[in-house]
């Protein structure tokens, strides 16, 4: 056994212990999860239909009304969702051991990750896209009856259109003719070229242009000539000319250009620098949720916002 | 809040209106403004209507505060609504926001300091707003539209008659075959990401461009390049274009359409299968070229890592920091898109960087002139003439022509 | 006519839309093009889901390495598939409980919701927090002070770092009035609002003309490497 | 320790990081302390954005992140939601992201459910969900709204919600909150919100911090406040606990705060990561090793 493999078996090992500790000898033990039911009654029809609904809830709550009666049925342990917290906190696991090394823990991972969010985004497409865009604007009436019964349109028989492009798409898994299939992905990359290009030409480029024109010398009614508001004006302005600069293409870098350009690349290094130092805000936030969870929601270790016993 | 100042409004007027009945006063309020009327707005969807009326005298402004005007789909007068208030030295105004399918009546109030209110002044007949087939602001946007594709299509054009053009060096771009090379002679494979966006976004089509070119060298080298990708459709592009380049490099036997293949839409679905592959697979180069967003880091530390040399373009500005500081060449926004061009080795690609040259000293001269004109204008003071029309043309500049 | 009736679709899309672009009656036509896009992009799920069940299939069937990690795949794939498309312990909508299927198809409480609850947001969470630690290493490796560029770009990293948090207010408390514009807080907002912003106004200018030359090079056929060889 | 830095092995650095943020998790919901905020100019007009609007004036919330974000924009959405209640408008839930209806009810769930339960679904607050087509979407309900939303997210048609009958266009809210972290999102809906419509949309913004600086350029015309990531939204939630909180505010109004915590240590880390590093540079450069 390699160093490596005994450190990973070790650390796991204590992991474990603690874990089986934790829930066979604490008090309350860990990473439970509570429901409670709530009846849905349907307004829409003139039987009474109605049905129950369960919404989490906290520990606290439920201990609170076992105490207050013991043979209550409203709130309840919910054992699929006890599990789903094991299998998140296992999961969230799997993901961080990857920064140890690779591991079959982190295939594992990796493997259910691919495979549930494809198949998550073919079920949003299909409820999002498919069904209210594509069947509900070609047939609203059969939409209606089976799926979205609050639909209000008529059919818009431009539909076919797309409806037709899809079909020559997926033609590529016929054995003959796949080339068809280019036809839809002209179109598809045609109308992009067309909508970006006047897009980004008219919300980008003339929009950066006229934010820019501002005046060198800035005086107020109030006060007279603000100092400070114009030195920024002139580093905005000189900022942006000098960086265009920068990118010219048919032009070397050299003498005057060569200088100006530099300019520009130190404006873009310092923009670059701001990003970075803002982007690692955001970064730690996203970890220290993820802690959150697993001392929180699943070891019980600490409870912030005061939900349990 | 923009909603209450438009109900004060709407009550001051109800009011103003009012109060002299309340007084049970005649009206004593001001003249009725006078030749109300109305007219198509020129050059628009067909939803705004201009209406104007005489200005007044010198010695009555004083006497007007405001106008409120009205609108009404019938002649009726208890069917019009409040539109809005003007001040008095006004004497026009463009009623937005109606439908073509109907024709409106207009109606103005002059109001004075004290609130009391003239006789409404009504248009005689309906009229309906026409839709036109050109949209009039967009013109100046029309201008130069034509001005940078012409440039661009003249420079192509140029190229193709055979004019040698000097282009920059652009640091990175070297890169390519060293790095395919190097691949080869490890026997690695090469990866290549076209970003995390569909079809639907020119960085990725820019991406799967730049593709073409490293599918070509690595055909010619004989190295593997793999290609995951996050879009389906992404995937059959690059299938395409693969099997082109393998073809024009005369190795179409060579070509393995399950290198090219669909992971996952879910970005992060997508990079913990990518970072994983990296590991297990050790690419001796790496290609990020298209739309990235925080994935970005996690590909580019995981490939220093495993020591690929790592070349990037995008046009994400936030993701350009963590590729220029985690991979060895970055292409930063606008060269990215130039890569495609140098990449190609075709002379008239190279002209459409020239093109490209020509809307940036659209932009240098646009920015430099309206700068001066209002810093000018600035030190000029706005109450002198000849300061508030530099001032004015500033404005024209950024207001008309610029958006 | 293969290669030639795409290029040919290619530009009377694109500049079609161009031109639907100036004139009023046409001017919602890249919006229906960006629907008619997602309902293309939705129907291409096919063509994806289709080659992941491929290649997974194949590896299990041919029992290649790490078969067993693609079977998990085609177990994760196929059951999400299955509980959402099938709207799988969905109640129906209460204002139409007559209809079965118009509940929600991730209603809380459902097999759908219950995978994407403790799966995929806790996987997809957790890869992204990763990005915690990578930006650590990184910042050790790379942010050295090897010429001016580098410099900047790290100088202006470190104050915006300091800037953000508690400690760098606290460090710069004591500056006397006159000095307040060198307070981290307000040295942060000025770096913000004027390097920054110039810097980001020149990337989002050349941006703009790179992509509008690159749709343009489209558009014209100059750059066609997308369709393909042309051969069947 | 020039020798040990040299070759370090990033997998400490990994370790430390996990140090840095779970210890001051840990420590701050023991001791239930944490560090003060000082709310910035941004921050304060995005709070007196919402402040000023009135009883029942309708707000649009588009919840434009998904889970993998939710550190962040969690927060803040939290407290957005907890103002505006406290502030009794009307409140318009939507998303341009796939996900963001589930952001939604979670926040709808802790706040509106937990805290307000005296507030109507369909007359103080609808969750008009998710639809696609990015900026697709916005260009289109800023001038009709009821051209995509024929329903609410759970399919009720929008005739049978009552607090919808003045709602024509996006025009007809007093205010847009968006919550973002990244395409579509607060950019999207400065360009083709604010921009074209100056007097009629107004909109404040909360993003992550890799939006943040992209963003500056829009402030203060066409985006009047901003939250820029976790900092943003102690910040806010420190304005929106001073006026509305009471002595004791519920914990899970302190989220941010709380996460401030981490966040310090974790970025005194990063800095001295940074010294370490040129540290090592120079000592490099002196002994003459090439670089």
């Amino acid at each position: 056994m390699n160093r490596e493999t005994l450190i990973s078996v070790s650390l796991l090992a204590v992991g474990a212990i603690f874990i089986i500790g934790r829930v066979l000898f604490s008090e309350y033990g860990m990473g439970k999860a509570y429901v409670q039911a709530v009846e849905v009654r349907s307004s829409g029809s003139e039987e009474d239909l109605s049905w129950t609904k369960y919404e989490s809830t906290t520990q606290r709550k439920y201990h609170e009304a076992v105490k207050k009666d013991p043979d209550q049925n409203d709130y309840q342990f919910s054992l699929s969702r006890t599990l789903g917290i094991w299998v998140a906190a296992l999961f969230t696991l799997f993901i961080l051991s990857f920064l140890y090394k690779d591991n079959p823990l982190y295939k594992i991972a990796e493997s259910v990750v691919v495979g549930v969010s494809a198949a998550y985004w073919m079920v949003v497409g299909f409820w999002t896209t498919i069904v209210p865009n594509l069947l509900g604007k070609l047939s609203p009436g059969w939409i209606k009856s089976w799926a979205m019964p609050g639909l209000d349109t008529e059919a818009e028989l431009l539909y076919l259109v797309p409806l037709v492009m899809g079909v020559m798409l997926l033609w590529r898994l016929a054995p003959q003719g796949t080339w068809i299939s280019r036809w839809p992905l002209a179109f598809i990359i045609g109308t992009t070229a067309g909508i970006r290009l006047i897009g980004f030409l008219h919300a980008d480029f003339l929009g950066q242009i006229r934010n820019t024109i501002m005046s060198l010398i800035v005086i107020t009614p109030e006060t007279g000539f603000d100092l400070w508001e114009s030195v920024k004006n002139i580093i905005i302005v000189i900022g942006v000319l000098s960086s265009i600069v920068y990118f010219f293409f048919s032009i070397e870098h050299k003498g005057y250009v060569g200088k100006t350009a530099k300019l520009g690349i130190w404006f873009l290094m310092i923009t670059f620098g701001a990003a970075f130092g803002y982007t690692v805000m955001g970064r730690i936030a996203l970890l220290a949720i993820r802690i959150e969870f697993l001392l929180n929601d699943w070891l019980w270790l600490i409870d912030p916002s005061n939900i349990r016993i | 809040m923009r909603s209450h100042t438009l109900h004060t409004v709407l009550l001051v007027s109800v009011f103003s209106f009012i109060d002299p009945y309340l007084q049970g006063q005649e009206s004593s309020g001001p003249a009725s403004p006078t030749n109300l009327s109305a007219s198509d707005h020129p050059w628009d969807h067909g939803e705004k209507i201009d209406i104007q009326w005489d200005d007044i005298e010198k010695n009555e402004q004083d006497k007007v505060q405001s106008y409120s005007i009205y609108s009404s789909r019938s002649a009726n007068p208890d069917s019009f609504i409040f539109v809005g208030t003007i001040d008095a030295d006004i004497s026009k105004y463009t009623i937005e926001k109606l439908d073509r399918k109907y024709s409106y009546y207009f109606k103005i109030i002059a109001i004075d300091k004290s609130g009391n209110v003239s006789e409404p002044a009504v248009t005689l007949s309906a009229i309906s707003p026409t839709r036109q087939w050109f949209d009039g602001r967009r013109f100046p946007l029309f201008i130069i539209t034509l001005i940078f594709c012409g440039s661009v299509v003249y420079w192509i054009y140029q190229a193709r008659t055979g004019i040698p053009l000097k282009i920059r060096k652009i640091a990175g771009l070297e890169a390519v075959d060293e790095a395919v090379g190097r691949a080869t002679e490890m026997g690695r494979p090469i990866l290549f990401i076209p970003g995390i966006q569909d079809m639907n976004e020119i960085q990725t089509i820019a991406g799967i461009t730049v593709l073409s070119r490293v599918a070509k060298v690595a055909a010619e080298y004989d190295a593997k390049v793999e290609v995951p990708t996050s879009r389906s459709l992404v995937m059959t592009a690059a299938r395409e274009t693969v099997q082109a380049s393998f073809l024009t490099a005369g190795r179409p036997e060579s070509y393995n359409q399950d290198l090219v293949y669909y992971v996952t839409d879910e970005q992060f679905g997508y990079v913990a299968y990518v970072q994983g592959m990296m590991v297990r697979e050790k690419p001796a180069a790496c290609f990020y070229m298209g739309a990235f967003f925080a994935e970005s880091l996690i590909l580019a530390e995981t490939g220093n890592t495993i020591g690929a040399i790592q070349v990037a373009g995008t046009a994400m500005p936030a993701q350009l920091p963590f590729f220029v500081a985690a991979c060895d060449y970055t292409l930063i926004g606008e060269e990215f898109f130039a890569a495609s061009a140098y990449l190609s080795g075709e002379p008239d690609q190279l002209g459409s960087l020239k093109g490209q040259d020509i809307g940036k000293i659209i932009v240098a001269a646009g920015i430099i002139i309206g700068v001066t004109l209002l810093t000018i204008g600035t030190i000029a003071g706005p109450e002198s003439g000849f300061g508030s029309s530099l001032i004015d043309a500033a404005e024209y500049l950024k207001s008309v022509i610029l958006t | 006519m293969k290669r030639n009736v795409p290029l040919f679709i290619t530009a009377l899309g694109g500049f079609t839309l161009i031109i639907a672009y100036f004139i009023p009656a046409t001017q919602g036509w890249g919006e229906v093009a960006a629907i008619w896009f997602d309902i293309l992009a939705s129907i291409a799920f096919i063509l994806g889901g289709g080659n992941l069940l491929k290649i997974h299939l194949k590896k299990v069937s041919d029992k290649s390495a790490g078969w067993a990690y693609s079977a998990i795949t085609l177990a994760a794939f196929l059951t999400t598939l299955f509980v959402g498309l099938g709207k799988v312990g969905v109640n129906p909508n209460p204002q139409y409980p007559e209809y079965s299927l118009s509940g929600h198809y991730r209603e809380i409480g459902s097999p759908f919701w219950w995978l994407y609850e403790y799966a995929f947001k806790p996987l997809t969470a957790t890869m992204f927090a990763m990005l915690a630690f990578y930006i650590s290493s990184a910042a050790f490796r790379a942010f050295r002070a090897k010429n001016l560029e580098a410099i900047l770009l790290l100088g202006t990293a470190f104050i915006i770092l300091l800037g953000r948090t508690f400690a760098g207010v606290y460090l710069t408390a004591w500056f006397p009035d006159w000095m307040s514009g060198l307070k981290i807080e307000n040295l942060t907002v000025f770096i913000m609002s004027v390097f920054n912003t110039a810097g980001n106004r020149a990337i989002m200018i050349g941006i703009a003309l790179g992509v509008a030359s690159t749709s343009l090079k489209v558009l014209l056929g100059v750059d066609r490497s997308y369709l393909g060889s042309g051969e069947d | 320790m020039y020798e040990f830095l040299k070759d370090l092995d990033k997998r400490w650095i990994f370790l430390l990081m996990f140090l840095c943020v779970t210890i001051p998790i840990y420590v701050i919901a023991k001791t239930g302390k944490s560090f003060p905020e000082v709310p910035t100019v941004l921050s304060e007009a995005v709070f007196q954005a919402v402040e000023d609007l009135g009883q029942g004036d309708p707000v649009l919330l588009s919840f434009d992140f998904d889970p993998a974000s939710e550190g962040e924009l969690g927060p803040m959405a939290t407290a957005f939601v907890r103002h505006c209640a406290e502030k009794k408008v009307k409140m318009y839930f939507m998303a341009l992201w796939p996900v963001g209806p589930q952001m939604i009810d979670d926040a709808i769930a802790k706040v509106i459910h937990s805290d307000f339960p005296s507030l109507v679904y369909g007359e103080d607050y609808v969750n008009l969900g998710f639809k696609p087509g990015n900026e697709g979407v916005i260009k289109v309900i800023v001038t009709d709204m009821r051209e995509l939303y024929t329903t609410d997210d759970i399919g009720t048609s929008i005739n049978d919600i009552p607090m919808m009958k003045n709602i024509h266009s996006v025009q007809d809210f007093d205010l847009v909150i968006n919550v973002s972290a990244g395409y579509a999102g607060t950019k999207e809906w400065v360009q083709y919100g604010s921009t074209p419509y100056p007097d009629k949309i107004k909109i404040v913004a909360g993003c992550t911090g890799v939006q943040a600086p992209l963003l500056y350029p829009y402030i203060p015309n066409q985006l009047p406040g901003l939250l820029g990531a976790i900092k943003g939204a102690a910040e806010y939630e420190k304005l929106v606990i001073d006026k509305y909180g009471g002595n004791d505010p519920d914990p899970k109004y302190l989220e941010a705060k709380r996460r401030m915590g981490p966040q310090l240590v974790a970025h005194l880390l990063i800095i001295l990561l940074i010294i370490l590093a040129n540290y090592i540079y120079f000592v490099e450069k002196k002994s003459g090793v090439s670089v």
